[in-house]
């Protein structure tokens, strides 16, 4: 850490689904910065570790009246009463105050995964295998974050590894304030189509305060009155409704679809274009 | 930080509550050691666990009552019921029958100047002021020729209801209870009729536990009942018809019965 | 050996055969062994052994130990009712009640250790609690409570015809024994707290607007329910226990009178608890649920969790019962009162699945599919070893104990 | 007896206190949280100097600025590089994991002749053998992924040195031949299928211009680009030509179609508008939208080298066919290759990094250095105005016994030269040439050639040349558009139209491969998409295992029921629009 004490901000983001073509390159680049290991073979869409993990919502409208859009849902990093720091037994999750980021602290989990049940975004994931990568690949391993065990849960954390390594330089630099766009997490780096916007939400000159204040943004779930500090904007209402709506809405059961398809038998790490 | 306090201290609380608990009656049980009250609390601690018929106050052989279930662990010295009844009328008032004189009940021997206790063992005061202890001819037959004895050492001291002696008789391990407080002075194997000589605490024998003249016999009814309904096999008839007399060695003419199960009954083992 | 065995048992009751009772044991053996083998798999290559995934966090053995710690309540109410109020003709069941707590207790806390990912950590919790946390209060509490069971199941094991023999232990017993009304208050104080904490562990997930509810100071409604619930269910699954055992071991091991005093006592609960269960519902359906963003009734709309859920949690497992419990006449035929008892527990157990599973298997997401979850086999076996473990220890506590006392004069 | 027994208890109790005392329990305390904290067998990542090394992405032609996060010298992750000219210092979902494509399962480590490990010799000779022995109707194919590149030239003066040769590339190579696309002044763009928001030219240059054209997606299927585009016009597959040609109707204003006609209203609002992604009439439309040749439109490039189609070889007349696959994305359809093959014994050589692509049918593999693990270039991106090229510097050290696609067509021709010795040459000639300026990738700055001392050496430094006097307005020829037959028709047998899905992902790191497996976000190559009432009248259930029967063959799918696809259709990857038939497994 710094000598220091940096100036206390509230780290939040904006995401533009309109501009979110659902490629995948926030979820990549997210994983190869955390050392996400690749899956097992046997791994599942609900046992795989998917930090940042876009979903394909849809209408549920039939051709050709049919519409979608993608979300990526991360870690919302609650504001207030948050769910999961609230129930673990024993202090693993912690909310920085200077940064408002709810951080998972591995070494201290004992794997209970009552703050999975407890988060409502599904944004925590627990390693059921023991870490594993391809022989030679552990060697391109992010040296700024630690691996993490099996039988304990992780989650975003909004790149602690740059925060501290933008921190270092600012210190470095004799200063307590980083610069906006100092710090970016990976995926806000990574989107080719820069609909990520990522700073300071107390800071009204920010981007990202102006388009939290935005009429055509929202926060996923926002009645549970967890006070989640990812802010996703739409310009279609459809979008806007579908992400608000009572479920089940009326809607055919093939909206399971996307949510997280079946593994494709027999393919673990084999390409999926050559399974 | 508040909240802490209270969670640990509650916490904490219990934990001490919970080892203070077991360390007390750790010291309690070494105290008792200590002070000589382990065989009587052995006893009260048994006492509870006898089926309910072994339990009976003596009051009920004299008819005093129609069931009363002893709740002293048949230490009439603490008994008020007791008191005030004996005071009422005195056992030695009671009318004697006959046979009774002579002593003797069903063809068993049960002499009249001595004290018997519920555990068949009795209590002869000599005039040396000593008290001689033995089996009553009931429980001589039922361990008539044991396996083996195991005498309390001379000089060691036993407790009115605590074990005095053990007998072995066929896989049962018999210990018979003491009919007094005192310090063993002698022991002998019963050829002289005697299995202990004890010098009583305060100098003489104290006899309010222990049953004498008229309740004998209706008690040795009773005996003999619980005796035959423990020595018939499940489900048969008891072999011994009333008032027939027992053989010497009752043992050996039940081959096949559960001699511990026979022993423990009579001798109050639960 | 023979010899030995029926030395070790109780004077006075006949017991089966050593044939008989090795017979007996020997698949219960068989299946703990397959158990363990399971949990091992659990324990050595990891949770992936089960069918529980990030969004099934919580799966069968979660609902099982919820199950078993309320059942196990019969052990805390009836020595608080024996104890504490001086019911004495409990003293009849408090023996068998002690021990089922005692392998309910043990029994769960095992499973939770095969549960958690991480084993050797166990005792982060104590090192560095949070207290806000309703898992941590759970923890401390059931550790307590199990020490407490413990320290209850001493005498029983002291009192076994070879042990008693030692004079120390006979002694020993006696004094603790004395002290017993201390431990069952601290036990009743634990227990409340630890049912309620369990209760207030779903109770408290604010993110899951189907299991959240409002309550008093730092505890939801969950929590009072839960602990009533429980209070209501253990005396029921005590009746039970106590009379498959007598059917089992095919003697009576109670008066008559025991088994419908306990049967009215869970109905006197019950009765409350309904009553409190169906406002707390109300409540919930029409403020609590809807304030934070999910109309109740879309809870229900997912197959196969539909109303009918409800009703019978409240009405089928619940009303109806305690109704039966309440009359005299029914309470006393035997059809009627295990019936009625066995209707409890299944309500309890229908209760606690609700929270554990149906909290899960509902997405929060409006974009989330509705998730259904079925345990992998090593998970099922492991559920089984604790089956096991339950039914060998309470066997032999009762071959070789005295868990009736009124066995003895019913016998003959 | 009971004496000391009483003595043991006290004993024992009295030493359980004592050990509270010691430092032994709290030091075991310790030690099990260490050993639970530093699990074992949990690789920890190495550390290291931090270093940025600069590169250029070659799996793909759209040729992205690569920054490379370095520990020591080896990547820990890619990006893009700030104010790249071509890729905006953007990266796809490819390219940021290129680094892990050397730790991928099925990659090919050494030669092999008829699936046995053979030395490279053995190779070579093997090969040489058999293109000597091809008859006079027998010809030898190189097929070339990526035209244009030094290795092409390569091929080409190996080729040239043989009585019956052909150099060819797979279809849509160079989707818009001789063109450029000057995507940063368009104002429109009329997409036929082309998948312009998932994977077209260069994601950040698209996404960079995103915000000045409208966007009309003509196709069948909801793709991701439908999903994002100003407007979505669903045709029936097979009929974007007719569609194609409406507008140009409309475009004169002489139209019955709405769609059409609400379709010219945009393109004639938003000058300059193109047309892409298609045919013969598509080319008329762009004809009709006069895109060609101008600002905004489509804009000649000199650099451009003609090369014959696959399609175009006669079928039947290969008699070896050398194929190179070092570029990213799916092989081509094994069948297609096939049918050029001559009957008796043909000689298949594969020069790739992969053993699952066209290595599964080849004679002789001829292992390829994986992205990253050799020198390369990366020419001309696709769709670009201007004329670029840039070296990519290796990264990685590669295992032995690779051999590079150009440098084995070299040893075959007996040439001393080496793969860089050509790559040298090449910019030796732009160093001669003059022409252009050159962005630097460390400073993001731009020179122009002739004030660059050593060429080389800033090109390896990771730099990108480009010449804007590449391109520039040149009378188009206007092409000849034969009429597109017809759109193939369900019949009996086929009930159903086969219709492709968002294009597969490329074969990727075995992260990204997990990624879009569980999150779903990729269908699976094996799934087939069908809307829930024809999945029902067909007989079939979602998530069931089926087989699809189209008149090039049947293959195994799972099938996906989405209210999303067009009745009637049965949408899978990377398939060509056909009749066909999907039943139960």
């Amino acid at each position: 850490m710094t000598a220091i004490t940096p100036k206390p901000a509230r780290y939040g983001m904006a995401i533009d689904l309109d501009r979110c073509t659902g490629c995948g390159a926030c979820m990549i680049a997210c994983a190869v910065e955390n050392n996400v290991p690749p899956a097992r073979p046997e791994a599942t869409p609900r046992t795989g570790i998917t930090w940042m993990r876009v979903y394909q919502i849809s209408n549920g409208a039939s051709f050709p009246d049919t519409r979608a859009a993608f979300i990526p849902i991360l870690c919302q990093q609650c504001g207030k009463d948050t769910p999961c720091a609230a129930v673990c037994p024993q202090e693993a999750v912690e909310t920085d105050p200077a940064t408002g980021i709810v951080d998972q602290m591995p070494q201290r989990c004992l794997g209970c995964r009552y703050c999975m049940a407890a988060c409502p975004y599904h944004a925590r994931y627990f390693n059921w295998w023991d870490p594993q990568w391809p022989a030679g690949m552990e060697k391109t391993l992010n040296p700024d974050v630690a691996t993490r065990m099996r039988g304990v849960v992780e989650k975003c954390n909004f790149c602690h590894g740059r925060l501290h390594a933008a921190r270092s330089r600012a210190a470095a630099e004799g200063r307590r304030e980083l610069h906006p766009g100092e710090y970016v997490p990976a995926c806000v780096e990574a989107c080719p189509a820069a609909a990520i916007v990522f700073g300071d939400l107390d800071d009204p000159a920010s981007e990202v305060a102006r388009l939290a204040r935005d009429g055509q943004s929202f926060r996923i779930l926002e009645k549970l009155g967890t006070e989640p500090k990812i802010y996703y904007h739409t310009a279609r209402p459809w979008v806007r409704q579908a992400a608000a709506q009572q479920r089940p809405a009326s809607e055919p059961p093939e909206r399971r679809l996307r949510a997280g398809l079946p593994a494709p038998q027999g393919s673990g790490q084999k390409d999926p274009s050559h399974a | 930080m508040l909240s802490h306090v209270i969670f640990l201290g509650l916490f904490y609380t219990v934990l001490a509550v919970l080892s203070a608990t077991v360390a007390l009656s750790l010291f309690r049980a070494a105290q008792d050691f200590r002070v000589r009250r382990a065989e009587a609390i052995c006893w009260q601690a048994t006492f509870p666990d006898l089926p309910a018929r072994e339990r009976v106050c003596r009051h009920e052989f004299t008819g005093e009552f129609a069931h009363r279930t002893c709740d002293k662990a048949f230490d009439c010295r603490e008994c008020q019921t007791h008191a005030a009844l004996v005071a009422e009328r005195p056992p030695d008032a009671a009318p004697l029958s006959r046979e009774a004189h002579q002593g003797e009940i069903f063809g068993l021997e049960f002499p009249l100047d001595r004290y018997y206790h519920r555990g068949h063992a009795w209590a002869h005061p000599q005039p040396d002021g000593t008290v001689t202890v033995g089996l009553d001819a009931l429980g001589a037959r039922l361990v008539a020729e044991p396996d083996a004895i195991e005498l309390p050492a001379v000089g060691s001291h036993i407790q009115t209801n605590g074990a005095a002696w053990h007998v072995r008789k066929r896989g049962a391990d018999v210990r018979i209870l003491s009919p007094l407080d005192g310090e063993v002075v002698g022991t002998s194997d019963s050829q002289n009729g005697w299995y202990l000589k004890v010098k009583p605490d305060g100098g003489q024998l104290d006899a309010r536990p222990l049953l004498r003249g008229a309740e004998i016999r209706p008690w040795i009814a009773r005996e003999m009942e619980r005796l035959q309904s423990a020595l018939a096999p499940a489900g048969q008839a008891p072999t011994m018809a009333d008032g027939g007399v027992p053989v010497d060695d009752i043992a050996a003419s039940y081959p096949d019965a559960d001699w511990d199960a026979v022993c423990s009954e009579i001798f109050l083992q639960p | 050996m023979p010899k030995v065995d029926s030395q070790l048992m109780p004077r006075g009751v006949r017991r089966s055969t050593p044939r008989q009772f090795l017979l007996w044991i020997l698949p219960w053996c068989a299946l703990l062994a397959f158990g363990l083998y399971g949990a091992g798999l659990c324990l050595v290559k990891g949770l992936n052994q089960t069918n529980m995934d990030n969004r099934f966090a919580f799966g069968l053995w979660i609902f099982v130990d919820l199950t078993v710690i309320a059942l196990g309540a019969g052990a805390f109410f009836t020595g608080f009712l024996l104890y504490i109020l001086k019911k004495r003709e409990l003293k009849a069941v408090i023996n068998s009640a002690v021990v089922i707590g005692f392998i309910c207790y043990s029994g769960a806390v095992a499973a939770l250790l095969v549960d958690v990912g991480q084993p050797a950590r166990f005792w982060f919790t104590f090192w560095h609690p949070n207290v806000h946390s309703m898992l941590t209060e759970v923890t401390f509490c059931i550790s307590c409570y199990l020490t407490v069971l413990f320290i209850e199941y001493i005498p029983i094991v002291l009192k076994n015809r070879k042990l008693r023999q030692v004079p120390s232990f006979l002694v020993f017993e006696f004094e603790l024994h004395k002290l017993m009304p201390v431990l069952a208050g601290v036990g009743t104080f634990l227990s409340f707290f630890h049912q309620g904490s369990l209760g207030g562990l779903y109770g408290v997930l604010r993110g899951r607007p189907f299991a959240f509810r409002e309550g008093f100071a730092i505890w939801p409604s969950t929590f009072f329910l839960f602990i009533l619930s429980a209070a209501a269910a253990g005396p029921a699954f005590i009746l039970l226990t106590t009379w498959l055992v007598s059917k089992i071991s095919g003697k009576p091991l109670v008066r008559p009178e025991v088994l419908p005093l306990l049967g009215r006592i869970s109905g006197i609960l019950l009765v409350p608890y309904i009553l409190l269960k169906s406002i707390d519902t109300l409540v919930w359906i029409d403020s609590t649920s809807p304030a934070r963003g999910f109309a109740a009734y879309q809870y229900y709309a997912w197959k196969p969790f539909g109303p009918w859920i409800l009703f019978a949690e409240i009405v089928a497992f619940g009303l109806l019962p305690a109704l039966i419990l309440l009359r005299r006449r029914l309470r006393e035929s035997p059809a009627w009162l295990l019936s009625a008892a066995t209707l409890v527990c299944l309500g309890i157990a229908l209760n606690r699945f609700v929270f554990t599973i149906q909290t899960l298997a509902l997405p929060t997401l409006p974009f989330d599919p509705f998730m259904s979850y079925l345990p992998s086999w090593q998970e099922t076996a492991t559920f089984l070893a604790v089956v096991a473990y339950g039914v060998l220890l309470y066997s032999f506590s009762f071959r070789y104990l005295t868990l009736f006392p009124q066995e003895k004069d019913l016998s003959c | 007896m009971g004496l000391t027994r009483r003595d043991l208890l006290t004993f024992t109790g009295g030493s359980a206190a004592g050990l509270m005392f010691t430092p032994v329990p709290w030091s075991l305390l310790r030690d099990t949280a260490a050993l639970s904290e530093n699990w074992p067998g949990v690789p920890q990542p190495l550390h290291g100097e931090i270093r940025t090394r600069y590169t250029t992405c070659t799996l793909c032609p759209a040729g992205c600025g690569v920054r490379a996060r370095c520990v020591g010298d080896r990547p820990v992750s890619l990006a893009g590089v700030p104010g790249h000219p071509a890729s905006r210092g953007v990266l796809c979902p490819a390219g940021l994991v290129g680094h892990h494509l050397a730790f991928c399962r099925e990659r090919a480590t050494e030669p092999l002749a008829g699936g046995k490990p053979v030395v490279i010799e053995r190779a070579l000779t093997g090969v040489s053998a058999a293109i000597a022995a091809c008859g006079p109707r027998e010809s030898v194919a190189i097929l070339d992924p990526r035209p244009g590149r030094a290795a092409s030239l390569v091929y080409r003066r190996f080729l040239a040195g043989l009585p019956n040769a052909v150099h060819c590339a797979p279809p849509n190579t160079q989707p818009y031949g001789a063109f450029g696309i000057d995507l940063e002044n368009t104002r429109a763009i009329l997409s036929f299928g082309a998948p312009v928001l998932d994977g077209w030219l260069s994601p950040g240059r698209v996404m960079a211009n995103r915000s000045h054209f409208q966007l009309i997606q003509v196709e069948p299927a909801y793709s991701r680009t439908a999903s994002l585009a100003d407007l979505w016009v669903p045709v029936l597959p097979g009929s974007e030509d007719d569609f194609a040609a409406a507008v140009a109707r409309a475009l004169e204003g002489e139209t019955s179609d709405t769609h059409a006609a609400e379709v010219a209203r945009i393109l004639l609002r938003n000058k300059p508008a193109i047309a892409i992604g298609g045919d013969a009439a598509v080319a008329m439309l762009n004809a009709k939208l006069a895109s060609v040749g101008r600002s905004g439109g489509f804009l000649p490039r000199r650099d451009f080298t003609p090369v014959t189609e696959i399609a175009s070889v006669p079928d039947g007349s290969v008699g070896v066919l050398v194929i190179e696959e070092t570029a990213g994305g799916e092989p081509l359809p094994w069948d297609l290759l096939r049918r050029k093959l001559v009957s008796q014994n043909p000689v298949v050589v594969a020069l790739t990094p992969w053993l699952d692509g066209c290595a599964r049918h080849a004679d002789y593999v001829i292992p390829a250095p994986m992205y990253l693990e050799s020198l390369d270039e990366a020419p001309t991106p696709a769709g670009s105005t201007v004329a670029g090229f840039s070296l990519s510097p290796a990264l990685l050290t590669a295992p032995p016994k690779l051999t590079p696609p150009a440098e084995f067509v070299l040893r075959l021709a007996h040439d001393s030269a080496t793969y860089p010795d050509i790559l040298k040459q090449r910019v030796a000639a732009i160093k001669k040439d003059g022409r252009g300026a050159v962005f630097t990738y460390p400073d993001a700055k731009s020179a122009r050639v002739r004030d660059i001392p050593d060429l080389w050496k800033a090109m390896l430094g990771g730099a990108v040349w480009l010449d804007a006097s590449g391109a520039g307005p040149r009378p188009a020829a206007a092409s000849q558009a034969a009429p597109l037959p017809p759109g193939p028709a369900p019949t009996p047998e086929y009930p159903l139209l086969l219709i492709a899905a968002d294009n597969p992902p490329p074969h990727g790191s075995p992260l990204m491969s997990k990624l879009y497996r569980e999150s779903g976000l990729r269908r699976p190559a094996n799934a087939a998409t069908v809307h829930p009432k024809t999945g029902r009248d067909q007989g079939l259930a979602d998530g069931d295992r089926a087989i699809v029967t189209s008149p090039s063959g049947k293959f195994p799918v799972q099938v996906i029921f989405d209210a999303a696809v067009m009745p009637g259709a049965i949408e899978v990857v990377g398939q060509a629009i056909s009749p066909a038939s999907i039943r139960r497994a």
